[in-house]
This record gives structure tokens, C-alpha cells and sequence, in this order.
């Protein structure tokens, strides 16, 4: 075990998986000298050379395209998108290409890559360094789509996502890619994707969380503890497929179903998980399922610290629950 | 017609200029015409089977078989091919099961693509021929990235993508060509100008009248080659071929040639442009004209002809007859292939299809493109 | 009143909108002398001339990144995208520029324009002439967007559409462009944008569905009228901004709610539909609000018509809200 | 620095060859001359602010002053300007408010976008300098759109639209130029070619040396010029304003020059260049070139000098000070704008924000990039 940051994790996991499958290969917008804005891709370039780690021209599209003809080849590409504001150049290959190749190929062809993004706010980065589109991502069939919320996590999950057949989108949030330093497994260190994990243990109410969010969710129920409420928190680490046993369990078991997320709240994902919530588990429900999420407005830049939810939101949302 | 030159190797008697010919073997020479014709067959009975509402939908491809099968014939078979949907020729070329591609038509069993696409969107990996996407222009930059990872695998293949006069406006084609030149990518991306983009002409797509000069803004060759001619599109082609795979990096070859029917069976060009035009072209047929080149080197004859063309019916009908055999595929096969394995949600709304009863909706609806 | 297909009615619009403001420009591909491959800007070029209803080159990233430039300089851009499926290229000038321009110039500079776009299965169009992206664009802050399920209201909501002051994607069922005729009102009609309709009264349930499906769930409710269900069909009409009062005070008062869409069921609007009344009117349900959507799969040719919801399956989602 | 000629006017003594002096006025030369330090100042300025926590973020524009200064001069008031993040002279050359600048900065009321975006993110209206956007390339098609729009009413108006090397490669630079291209729409492309998109070099960036070969590729043409060299600028896109407002089409041009400062606040450049580049390319500083040539023509003094530096840095500072004082936008601002009114979701999201207990989180995060 060694104490790592978000980013480290991220950075070993690479590494580990570069020294043991030489069709992996990271590339994209300054990931090579610089080692990417974040350092991600630190010493990348350095080990395993500029074949293996490179710079490319300042065009997602062809980040992405590329990436697409990499994998058909039979290479494991795993891009970076700077930014997950950043994206859309790329959105046609993503979700025409990357993510139908399977099916609409009978099979044939496949695009196993591993998109990674920093994704959401907390980094003062206003309107375009600060979104979260993960709900345009878990909409598209053919696309995995995974968040880790911690070290630990973002190493086993990547690991899992770089040797998944599938292409999946892995969004890092880059508000806790520093802020949180945990104990990492050394070496192998492999986390299912489609198993969800129950962060805090509670018996009153479900909050469901991911990426930054639980952090926040879990100072709020630090929160409700105060006020005699005992809180569980769900993180799913994986949006799609998604663990629903586990929320379904644990929502039954509460009576009681919050769900956060930064995005705007218009269809975001915690739409979905409150519909399916709504659709399988509606009659052991004491309150309504309330979302706590970012507002129906583009990201702003002074006031981020509104914009995101925190803690007294989440709070009030878990409240909410119980005024029926 | 535009005014620039470009290389034409076969003149309108069928005669080249000496230095000129490729000089490839006779059987080569008529297997090559073979597949020609069986792509020209292959378009009409196709077109038939569409009116007749036996299919749903076709594209043709009558008037650049020269420009799509010469270029795929400077290949290896091992090199990797990203079409559009008007290259039919090249599975033909490559010995694809001719039921393979019918299947397609029909979506039925038989269909290695599983009833998932329109009409002529093949992927046949068998032959190295990619999965054809509707989107204009995507595999332009897949093509790019294939031989990317082939130059940095060290390995010696050749990528080779084909794209209208239309897809040149697309972002893929700019950042595959700019990806391309960067890594000196062993690519060839062939733009067939077939003057149209449905009912768009060149000059209302592009500022410049020829397409091989945009190569310039990517610091790499581009090359103009008569398209109806299959010896100068193979030679132009040949030589892009052998750069890409010494490692000097990519080339845009532009195939000058008309498509001479709808743009699919839903279009109707008399409406946005004239007959004359279409008449002038008619006379540089592709086949006609390497009819008379074959017939000047003694390797063609009314017996051959009719040979070549009795064959491909027969070849064809037969596996239509196959094919209407078989049935569409099982509900089932809708969920699967989105991923290696079925995740549960998929799982359950499959479970959720299957176990409905009573009639499904009939098919409904006819495709306007 | 004249009989009008949906197609006609849209034709009809933009005749009188250009008609009436000369700010009011068309183009995409092939919408001059072809008039779009379904005809909806058929006779546009010969009565309005070149400059106002052309051509453009295959791209649709140029097409909306040159109308937020029009819209800018103060014209009243109406830009098709052939089909919806080909709208990814302009992902990145539609939710980053056209969507935000507004917010982030402080209010000073404004994109109006209406993104025209036929959507959706129906015409055996396949994996790429067929899809449901609507959610990705509610999903997004700064944009509208309506879908009209009848003739009159392709037409009066058009209208409204283009006199907006901001950017609007009009998505047109193609299923229905000529399958439905009906009177249309003459000239001058508008239907506000963010009034949704009672499409068909009654009591047990309330069914909510857009577009194409409108007309798949009244077959439903027929089949449910003969099984002794009264149900009530709701039709939106703007998905964003929705019209929440007319949605809730049917659940309220039927106690069931059924959402229809033939996107894919994840993170489809359905969810948002189905969120919001789980957030807002739980306390009223007699059962769970449930789903009929498309499945999570890219969209097939040979079997759409299993693919898309129709009565068999919309008729049994009604009756799960009945097995409480 | 390249082998490739481009035009230069003023030699390294300050002298301009017979023939190729713009023969600006006295009076506009020093005008000049004051914008450009001005913006010098300004740069300086801002990124002390943003060491010491004032402000957030910045991105210098110094290197580049000329590039841009020379260009927005050729054009007239009323001609509107699409820019990247790094023209911050043009608001300046335009008389813009200094307050608004600064306001925007610190994202405080008094800023015109009310704090939505990050330093340098200017939108001005009143002197037609559109919203920067972050992404990159994205004005660009918007520039060809307007353009569009004023050859459709027949104004006389010319857009110029400003964009990096690495933007090149975007897809909005090859739809815009084409748009431009194929509707003649009177735009100027304003490459500013400074060598590096943060830390990637042109070489990675393109197949070619130049910028402006590309244009070949939309049949428009594609200049080169000096960009640290404000009349050499002044001319060549003089020249492509007035070919644009005659109605002969678009132009591109590219400005050579350097980005001599980290591409922003939070970027250190030792990391991936050398030097030795970086004092090859102080040598050819634009505003000392500028002073050198209005010296020649005795326009320039050190009395003029410390004149221009001291009000630049008096104006700078007073406003500062005067935004310093005033608040962050009030939190209802964060739902206005959205549309133009505000739809019952947003009321309902704004009331449940306002009714919250509590102090909101503290600010948090620091930019990379
Ligand atoms: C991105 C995208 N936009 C629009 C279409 C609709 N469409 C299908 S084919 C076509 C024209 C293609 O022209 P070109 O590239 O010249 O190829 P050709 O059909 O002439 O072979 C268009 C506009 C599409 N398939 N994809
Ligand atoms: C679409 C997009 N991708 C990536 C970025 C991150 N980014 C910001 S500036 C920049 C480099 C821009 O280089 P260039 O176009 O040469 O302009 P310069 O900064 O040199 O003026 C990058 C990659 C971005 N802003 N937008
Ligand atoms: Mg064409
Ligand atoms: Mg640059």
C-alpha cells in the first residue's frame, strides 16, 4: 500500500498497465513533455516512449477518430480529453462510432479504449472547465461510463476500463483530484466494473452519490446524524451498467431516497436513478425522491461555489424526504 | 466537366501510351473486368429487387467501378480497406461470399452485420473491410489511426479510405489528413468526386474545383487521376500505395468520375440536374472503356462478354434465392453485441420484449434518401 | 383551415415566416432546388431566391457554426439537419456556442434560431436514420426544445419557434410526416412554446408521450378503454421549458403515470418525466410510475418495429400500474 | 524560427524600405504605439494580481501585441471581430472601457458577462468584439456565419476572426473557411502563429511549416506576414479587408510571432522549450521594433515614453482600485440569462438556492492549465 491523490492513482494505473500490455497507448493534447495539465501522464513519455505516450494536433475529432482506427487495429488507445468540456468536437465519433462499432458490425469489429476526462467543478474553471456530462454518455448504448470517487477506486476501476472490451468513458473528478489521499493498493489492483459500493452505512435514508459528490453527501450526513438521522450513502462507481441491486436494496431498506449530482439537474443521471427507483421500488417508499443537483444553467465562474451542491443542499434534500 | 488535367492512361480507342501501362498479366487483366461487371450486374439487379419491394433500400455504384476497384487493386489483401457505402466492387475484388452481401440487402440471418444496417453498409473483417458507417466521412480518420498504430507496431500494411467529393467538407476529414501527415501514417485516402453530394454539386462545396489540392494544406502529395480509367487509377494509386509503405507517409488521391444513377434509390437526380451532362459522361463509361483496351491486347470477346455477365447473373440470382430463404434475425440478437456481454439492464428489457404477447407492429414507413 | 400533412404544415410555416420577416433564412443540405430530401423547404429557393434558402457544403459543424454567426449579426437563422442522427458533428457550436452565448456574454449577444431536425424510427431507416437525441439537448441549459405531435401544432409551434429569442431544436417525428392529416389553421397561428396539450381525458391513468408515440399510446388507450381503464394522454409538446402543472395535475388526479419514449430508456426525457413527478407528486401514485421506452441498444433496421414502443407495449406498461 | 519568407516592413534599425511604409498619420502611429504598451502594461499588471490571489487566472498576450493591434487597425469601428482569449489590445485599440476589462477579471457586477467566465473572457458589444469562447476554433465558423449574413444583406461590413496555430486544427477552422470560401463571405482569418499550443509545437500540430498553404486547400488566399512587425500586420490585412469588402472573398492570413510568456497563469513553459528560442525571439520584440521605426520618423521620445507608461499604469491601477471595491454578482444573477426569460424551472431552482440556511462553501481549487 502507498498513500496516493486521486491523479497518482490515475498515474499508476497507467503505468502498471503500459508495463504489462504493450497495444496500450495514451495520447492527446499535452500528455506528452508536459505529462498533461493535471500530470496524469507524468513520466508516460519518459518510459515508454514517444511511440507509446504522444502529443497530438488540438482536434478531439481526431483524437477520437484515431483512437477508433487504433482499436479496430487492435491497440488498446486510451485518449485524453483535456477537458470533458472539451468533448463535443469528438461527440460524433464517440457516439456514431466508437459506441455502435460492435453492434452494427454483427460483432465483428470492436473499440475497446478507454476515454479518459477530469470532468465537473471545484477547480475555479468556469463555464468550460467545469462541466459534467456523464448523463450524454450513460444515454448512448455501446458506452461504458465509470467514476471513481476515491485513489483506491480510480486505480482499480481504470485498470478494470483498460482491460474491458468495451469502449468506456472514465470521468476523473478534478475537484478531489488532489484533496483526498488514501491508501492504494501496489501492483494489481483490480475493481469490477457493475459493482457499486455502500460508502456509509445508514438505516433512514439512501443518498446516492458519485465522483465529488460523495464527499459532500458524506459531510451531510455527518450533518443529519446531528439531527438523529441515520444516512446511507451508495456509490454506484459506475454508471452504466449500473449496480441497481444495490441501490434497490438499499433504498428498500431505508424507506427514503436522495440522489446528487453536480450536472444540471434537467436529465441528468439522477433522473434515471430516480426513475428506476420510482419504476421497481416505489412501494416501500416513506417520502419522495428528491434530487439535489447543479441548476439548468450553463457553469459559472464566480459563483461555483452556489452553483455546486454542497453539503447544506444535500442536507435539505435528505430532510425533504421526511416532511411527507 | 472540369477543366484541369489529370492523368488518363487508356484514350477513347482503348490505346495506351507507351510507358504508360501497368502491364498486368492477362488473367489478372479479366479477372479484373469480371469484377467490374459483376458490380454493374450487381447495382441493376439490385435496383430491381428495391422497386420491387423486395428490399428496402440501395445505393449505387454504376460509373465508379473503375475509380473504387482499380484503386483497392493496388493493395495487398492484407492491408486494411475503410469504405463509404459506393465501393461494392471491392468485396467482389476480395472474394467475399457473395451471399454476404446480399444477406446485408435483405437483413435476414444470413447477414454477418445481423439486420443492424441499411442496405450496402457491408463489414466483412474477414477481408479487412471495415464496418461502412452512414455518417459521412468518420472512417477517414479511423483509416488515419489504423495506420498509425500499423507504423507505430512496426508493422509494413497500408490503410486505404474512400470518401465522396461531399465528405471533404466533413471535420473527419480534416483532422484524418492532418493526423496522417503528422505521423506519416501509411494511408491513402482516395476522395472519389462523383461531382455530387446528392443534389449538391462540387461548386457549391468546396471553393476550390479540384479536391486533390487540399492536400497542400496538410504537406502531403495529392493527385488527380481520371477515375473512369482503372489502369490510371491503379497506377496513381499503386504508387501511393508503395510511398505509404516505405514509411514517406500518406497521399490524397482525387478520382475524377460522375455518379451516373440516383444517389440512392430514393433519389431523383432529374430534378437537380441536366440529362446532357449525364449523356456526356454515359460515353466515358468505365467497363466500355476498359472493354477496349482489353479488346486492343486480345483478352476480351463477345464470348467472354457473355460469359462474364451469364456468370455474375447466375452467381447473383442464385444467392438471392438463398438468401429470401432464410429468415430475419431473432428478437433476441437486437440486444446483443452492444457490449462483449449482456449487462443485466439489457438483459431484463430483452426478458421484457420477449415475454409480450399478441402481434407486433407491422414495418411501416419507406426511406426518402 | 386547410388538410395538411405534418410535413406541409412545416413547409407552411416557414413560407409564412419568411414571408413575414426577410430576416428569415433556411439552408442545409439539399433544402435549395431538391427541397430537402422530405420536402419540408420544397419551393422555398424559387419564391425567397438563393440567398435566403440555400445549399451548404457537408458539414454540419459549418452549417450551425455559420448560423450562431448569422443569428449573432441579427438574422433569423433556420438551419436543417438532414436527420438528427447526423447532428453530432455540430455537437460542440450547439451545446457550447449556441446553447451558452446568452448566459456567458451577460445577456448581450443572443443566438436565435431554430434547428430544424426530422427524428426518430419509422421509415426503416436503420441505425443512423432513426434516432431519439432529445435528451441530450434537454440535458443541456440554454436551449429549447419542441416536438410537435400533430399538423396544427407542427405549424403554430414553428411559428412560435422562430419569433423565440432564443435557440430552439424543433425535432420533427418523420414516422408522422405524412401519416396524419388534418386541418391546419391558414396563415397566422402560433402555439406557445411551454404549453403542453390533454391529447385524450380520463381517470385511472395518465399517460405522458411526444412526438410519434402520441399517437402509439392513443391506440393503447383504446386497448386499456376496452379492458375498463379510462386514460388520460398527455402530450408536452415543449420538453424544455416543460409545462410541469399540466403533467402533475393529471398524475395528481389518476393517481398512475406511464411516460412513453422511443429513445433509449437510459437517461432518456422519459426519466426526467418520471423524476419529476416521483420528486413531486409521489404522494399521490397508486402505483409505480413506469416506463416504455426504446431499448438500451443502438437502433436496428431489420427489426424497428420490435424496437420501437408500440401499443402491445404501451398498453402493458399501463397495466403494471395497476399490480401495486 | 522558419526558412520560409513572409513580409516584414520594418528592418531590425527601425528603417522601412521605399514603397512599403503604410504612411499612417502622426497622430495614428502613436496612438498605436500607446495601445500596444498599454496592453504590455496590462499583461504585467495582471498576472502580479494573479500571483498575489487577486485575480484567479490570466492569460499574456505579450509577443503578440502587434499581431493583433496591426490587424484590428485595418478594419473600420463598425466591422465586428470574433477573437481567441489573446487580442486583449483590440478592446483597448476600440476604446472598450478599462473598468469592464478589469471587472471581468475578477468576475465582480460590474462586469459585463456577470462573472460567467474566466479572465480574458471579454464580451463587448458596444465595440463589436464578440464573446471568447474556451474552446478552441469555435468563433472562427461564427466569423464565415456573419460575414455571410452581411453579404445576404448587403452591408459593407468585413468580420475578422482571430484563432492559433493549434486551432488549425479544429473542425470549426476547416468548416469556417470553407463556408467562407464557397459563399465568397467577406471575412479575414487572422492566424496568429506563435509557435506553440501550450506545450505542443507547430511541428506536432501539422504536416506543414506555414499557416497559411492551408488556405489552398478553399481556393482562398493565404498570406504570410511578420507578426511582430505592426505596420508589415497593418498592410497585408488592409489588403485583405478591402479585397473582402469588395466582395472578392476571404482571406487568410498568418501572423508569425512568439508567445513569450507561459501560455497562461498556470503554465510553466521551461518544461518544454528551450531558452534559447525564447531570447532569439526578445530580440524581435514588436513594440520595440515599433519604437525604433517611430524614432526614424521622430515620433518617439523618452519623455512620450514615460508619458505612455505612467497613464497606462495610472489608468490600470484606478481601475483596479474601483473594482476592487464593488461585490461578486448577487446570487439570483446565476439564473438570469439563460433565456431570455426566465422559465418556471429556473424561478423554482433559483427561490429553492435563495431560501438556503447556511453559509455556502467556501471557494476552492486552483486552475492548471
Ligand atoms: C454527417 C452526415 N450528414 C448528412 C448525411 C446525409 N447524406 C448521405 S449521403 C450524402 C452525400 C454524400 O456525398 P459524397 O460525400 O460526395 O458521397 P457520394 O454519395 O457522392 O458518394 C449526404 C448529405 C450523412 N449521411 N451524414
Ligand atoms: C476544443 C478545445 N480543446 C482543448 C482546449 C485546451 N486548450 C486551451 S488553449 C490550448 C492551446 C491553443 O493553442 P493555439 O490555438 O495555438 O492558441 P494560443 O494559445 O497559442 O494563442 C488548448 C489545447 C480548449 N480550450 N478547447
Ligand atoms: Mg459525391
Ligand atoms: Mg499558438
Amino acid at each position: 500500500m502507498t498513500v496516493m491523490t486521486l491523479i497518482q492513482a490515475v498515474n499508476d494505473a497507467l503505468k502498471h498497465e503500459m508495463r504489462r500490455d504493450d497495444r496500450v497507448v495514451v495520447f492527446g493534447e499535452d500528455v506528452g513533455v508536459k505529462g498533461g495539465v493535471f500530470l496524469a501522464t507524468e513520466g508516460l513519455q519518459a518510459e515508454f516512449g514517444k511511440d507509446r505516450c504522444f502529443d497530438t494536433p488540438l482536434s478531439e475529432c481526431g483524437i477520437i477518430g484515431t483512437a477508433v482506427g487504433m482499436a479496430l487495429y487492435g491497440l488498446r488507445p486510451i485518449p485524453e480529453i483535456q477537458f470533458l468540456d472539451f468533448i463535443y468536437p469528438a461527440f460524433d465519433q464517440i457516439v456514431s462510432e466508437a459506441a455502435k462499432m460492435r453492434y452494427r458490425s454483427g460483432g465483428e469489429y470492436t473499440c475497446p479504449m478507454v476515454i479518459r476526462s477530469p470532468y465537473g467543478g471545484g477547480i475555479k474553471g468556469g463555464h468550460y472547465h467545469s462541466q459534467s456530462a456523464e448523463a450524454y454518455f450513460c444515454h448512448t448504448p455501446g458506452l461504458k461510463v465509470v467514476i471513481p470517487s476515491t485513489p483506491a477506486d480510480a486505480k482499480g476501476l481504470l485498470i478494470a476500463s483498460i482491460r474491458d472490451e468495451d469502449p468506456v468513458m472514465f470521468l476523473e473528478p478534478k475537484r478531489i483530484y488532489r484533496t483526498l489521499k488514501q491508501e492504494v493498493p501496489e501492483g494489481e489492483h483490480v475493481v469490477p466494473i457493475g459493482k457499486g459500493r455502500i460508502v456509509r452505512e445508514g438505516k433512514d435514508a439512501t443518498v446516492i452519490a458519485y465522483g465529488a459528490m460523495v464527499g459532500i453527501c458524506e459531510q451531510a450526513a455527518e450533518l443529519a446524524a446531528k439531527e438523529g438521522r441515520s444516512v446511507e450513502i451508495v456509490d454506484p462507481r459506475t454508471l452504466v451498467p449500473l449496480d441497481e441491486p444495490l441501490i434497490l436494496d438499499s433504498v428498500r431498506k431505508t424507506g427514503r431516497c436522495v440522489v446528487v449530482y453536480e450536472a444540471p439537474r434537467t436529465c441528468g443521471y439522477g433522473a434515471e436513478l430516480a426513475a428506476i427507483v420510482a419504476e421497481k421500488a416505489i412501494e416501500y417508499l416513506e417520502g419522495p425522491i428528491v434530487r439535489v443537483a447543479g441548476f439548468d444553467t450553463p457553469f459559472p465562474y464566480t459563483l461555483d461555489n452556489l452553483y455546486m451542491p454542497d453539503a447544506r443542499r444535500v442536507l435539505r434534500g435528505i430532510q425533504k424526504t421526511f416532511q411527507w | 466537366m472540369t477543366a484541369t488535367k489529370y492523368l488518363s492512361v487508356i484514350d477513347k480507342d482503348g490505346k495506351v501510351a507507351k510507358g504508360k501501362d501497368p502491364n498486368l498479366d492477362a488473367e489478372e487483366l479479366r479477372r479484373l473486368y469480371r469484377v467490374m461487371v459483376t458490380t454493374r450486374v450487381m447495382d441493376e439487379r439490385a435496383l430491381v429487387l428495391q422497386r420491387q419491394g423486395r428490399i428496402g433500400f440501395y445505393v449505387p455504384a454504376t460509373g465508379q467501378e473503375a475509380s473504387h476497384i482499380g484503386s483497392a487493386y493496388a493493395l495487398r489483401d492484407s492491408d486494411w480497406i475503410f469504405p463509404s457505402y459506393r465501393q461494392p466492387g471491392i468485396p467482389l475484388l476480395r472474394g467475399a461470399k457473395i451471399d454476404h452481401l446480399i444477406a446485408e440487402w435483405y437483413g435476414y440471418e444470413g447477414d454477418i452485420c445481423k439486420g443492424r444496417q441499411m442496405p450496402v453498409h457491408y463489414s466483412l473483417r474477414s477481408i479487412h473491410f471495415v464496418s461502412v458507417s452512414s455518417p459521412i466521412g468518420t472512417q477517414i480518420s479511423h483509416a488515419a489511426g489504423c495506420a498509425m498504430a500499423m507504423r507505430m507496431r512496426k508493422h509494413d500494411g497500408v490503410a486505404m479510405t474512400y470518401f465522396g467529393d461531399g465528405a471533404t467538407s466533413s471535420n473527419d476529414f480534416h483532422s484524418g489528413l492532418n493526423f496522417a501527415a503528422v505521423y506519416r501514417a501509411p494511408v491513402v485516402f482516395v476522395c472519389e468526386n462523383n461531382h455530387w453530394a446528392i443534389s449538391v454539386p462540387v461548386s457549391a462545396q468546396s471553393g476550390t474545383e479540384e479536391m486533390a489540392v487540399k492536400a497542400e494544406a496538410y504537406g502531403m502529395p495529392g493527385v488527380r487521376v481520371d477515375g473512369n480509367d482503372v489502369l490510371a487509377v491503379y497506377r496513381v494509386c499503386k504508387e501511393a500505395v508503395e510511398r505509404a509503405r516505405r514509411g514517406e507517409g500518406p497521399t490524397l488521391v482525387e478520382t475524377v468520375t460522375f455518379r451516373m444513377g440516383p444517389h440512392s434509390s430514393s433519389d431523383d437526380p432529374s430534378k437537380y440536374r441536366d440529362a446532357a451532362t449525364v449523356e456526356q459522361w454515359k460515353r466515358r463509361d468505365p467497363i466500355q472503356r476498359f472493354q477496349r483496351y482489353l479488346q486492343q491486347r486480345r483478352l476480351w470477346n463477345e464470348a467472354f462478354e457473355k460469359e462474364c455477365q451469364e456468370s455474375a447473373r447466375a452467381t447473383i440470382n442464385e444467392a438471392i434465392k438463398r438468401v429470401e430463404a432464410t429468415n430475419k434475425p431473432a428478437p433476441r440478437t437486437m440486444f446483443e453485441d452492444v457490449y462483449m456481454t449482456m449487462p443485466p439492464h439489457l438483459q431484463e428489457q430483452m426478458q421484457d420484449l420477449l415475454s409480450l404477447e399478441g402481434p407486433a407492429a407491422a414495418d411501416e414507413g419507406a426511406f426518402p434518401l
